[in-house]
């Protein structure tokens, strides 16, 4: 498998940096358990820092979707950190940097959750 | 015999851990060819949701199924031709992934990356086979390589 | 339909440039067969050598000639091809590089090299081509990866 | 091109570092040329240290016996040093282990040429 994350708390929110790739199969299965895991324990903001990753295929971004879907339904909320021009490039093509919130500063997008929610 | 520089053909089982294979081969190719970084990414990709598509969709991955990658050197491009062995489909049918109802849809977004990152991109039915898509792109210049992007300011 | 489960063709000019891809491919599929180390080395030089015999040799590197290369995986064994657009050669008419009054010739070793790393090599004709040198060799077991060395200790 | 190497004078014996591999074309030139250029300057003892060659193919292998004719032919030595598995296994494969003197020791590779020459 070539995908890994590390998460720590910044204030309330859970910044999760996930390195390697996020495609079809075993990457794909990894962040989706990876924000299963989270909401389960009831975080309500997630900050995925993707700046160590070289790779997302459609499938991956597809994943992207289903996360921001599923923290939204909790009432919660998933926001993108350090896009790097090629995952950028894909977001703008699928229309999604219309959905997402995206930023590159961790303190300015931590910040931007607010500070009601644990 | 092929007019083509460069021709290579590769048949295979409908399994996904071919996949890395078929990359690894376009790849080489396309290296062959005076691709950049960025030209290498796109074919990457291109030729990995393709060759997804004709396993998952094509062949549904039946394993006696096979799928047929073809790379063909011409002296201004690349053409790349993934053959499955499943039912025909039109590209045209299927849902626009811009649209605002299908934003939010967990798929359905790999025929437009390929649109994006290739320069030609067409489906049609090949004899023995089932479908056959063809994309193109064209090559680098060996005066100014070029510099990536999406690929489609060569239009 | 092919009945292996996977199958390379490739057809390129007889550059000796394009000498590389063709390794490169073949390392990429033979990797994919799980030959480790030793085994993936003397697969490619392997067909390196025949490679450069079927360029400079047989199609006496004439740009307008074409040389291929199978490579097919079957259950027991990864079969490479390579193709020439030449006059017909035997090898038994070769002189042996083994032999006192070759042994300080500075070439005539490449067949040598071929036959010690493969389990087989033989060359026949092949419609609408030329040469067709056919090398074999035996896929590692899963259970006991293979340790390399000549390959001799296969048979 | 895959191929580097660096000369150094060990008492009377001329010792050329390989690195690389020794293939058909620009590799098997450098080789023959830095050959070529040793002789000319008068060199009478050379030895070839491959122990960074990875790489030898049939035409490498000519050109190693090539260059071994050529120093003899001016009255002189050239002898193998340092050699890889794979590098050994060639050599054993086309019986030239019988023709070169091969050593694993540089010092007692030097030595090994006489005090004679220069
Ligand atoms: N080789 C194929 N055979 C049959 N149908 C295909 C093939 N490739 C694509 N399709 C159809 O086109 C649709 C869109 O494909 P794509 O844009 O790659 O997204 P996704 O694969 O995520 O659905 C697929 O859902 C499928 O219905
Ligand atoms: N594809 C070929 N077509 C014609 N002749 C060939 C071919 N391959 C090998 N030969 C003949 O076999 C001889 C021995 O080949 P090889 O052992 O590879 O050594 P070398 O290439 O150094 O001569 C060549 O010199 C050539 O005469």
């Amino acid at each position: 498998m070539s995908i890994n994350s590390t998460t720590k708390k910044v204030d309330s929110v859970t910044v999760i940096g996930l390195s390697g790739k996020i495609t079809i199969g075993e990457e794909c299965k990894h962040l989706r358990e990876t924000i299963r895991g989270q909401l389960s324990e009831g975080t309500k903001s997630i900050l995925l820092n993707l700046g160590d990753i070289s790779y997302i295929d459609s499938t991956g971004i597809g994943e992207l979707v289903s996360s921001f879907t599923s923290v939204s339904r909790q009432g919660g909320q998933l926001k993108l950190l350090n896009l790097t021009k090629k995952v950028h490039d894909l977001l703008q093509i699928t229309k999604l940097v219309t959905v997402f919130d995206i930023f590159e500063d961790e303190a300015k997008a931590v910040k931007s959750f607010g500070s009601t929610q644990a | 015999m092929a007019k083509e520089t460069i021709r290579v053909e590769i048949t295979l089982e409908s399994n996904l851990k071919h996949v890395e294979l078929i990359e690894v081969i376009a790849q080489t190719v396309a290296k062959q060819c005076g691709f950049g970084e960025d030209g290498l990414h796109e074919i990457l990709m291109a030729v990995h949701e393709c060759a997804i598509n004709a396993i998952c969709h094509g062949n549904k991955e039946d394993l006696q199924k096979q799928v047929g990658l073809s790379l063909s050197v011409h002296p201004d491009r690349l053409e790349i031709r993934v053959r499955d062995q499943g039912k025909s489909f039109n590209p045209n049918d299927v849902p626009d992934p811009l649209d605002k109802e299908n934003l939010m849809k967990p798929a359905g977004r790999g025929i437009l990356l390929i649109q994006a990152f290739m320069d030609e991109f067409r489906v049609g039915r090949c004899e023995n086979w089932g479908n056959e898509v063809i994309m193109t792109k064209r090559l680098p210049s060996p005066s100014q390589p070029e510099k990536g992007g999406v690929g489609r300011e060569h239009q």
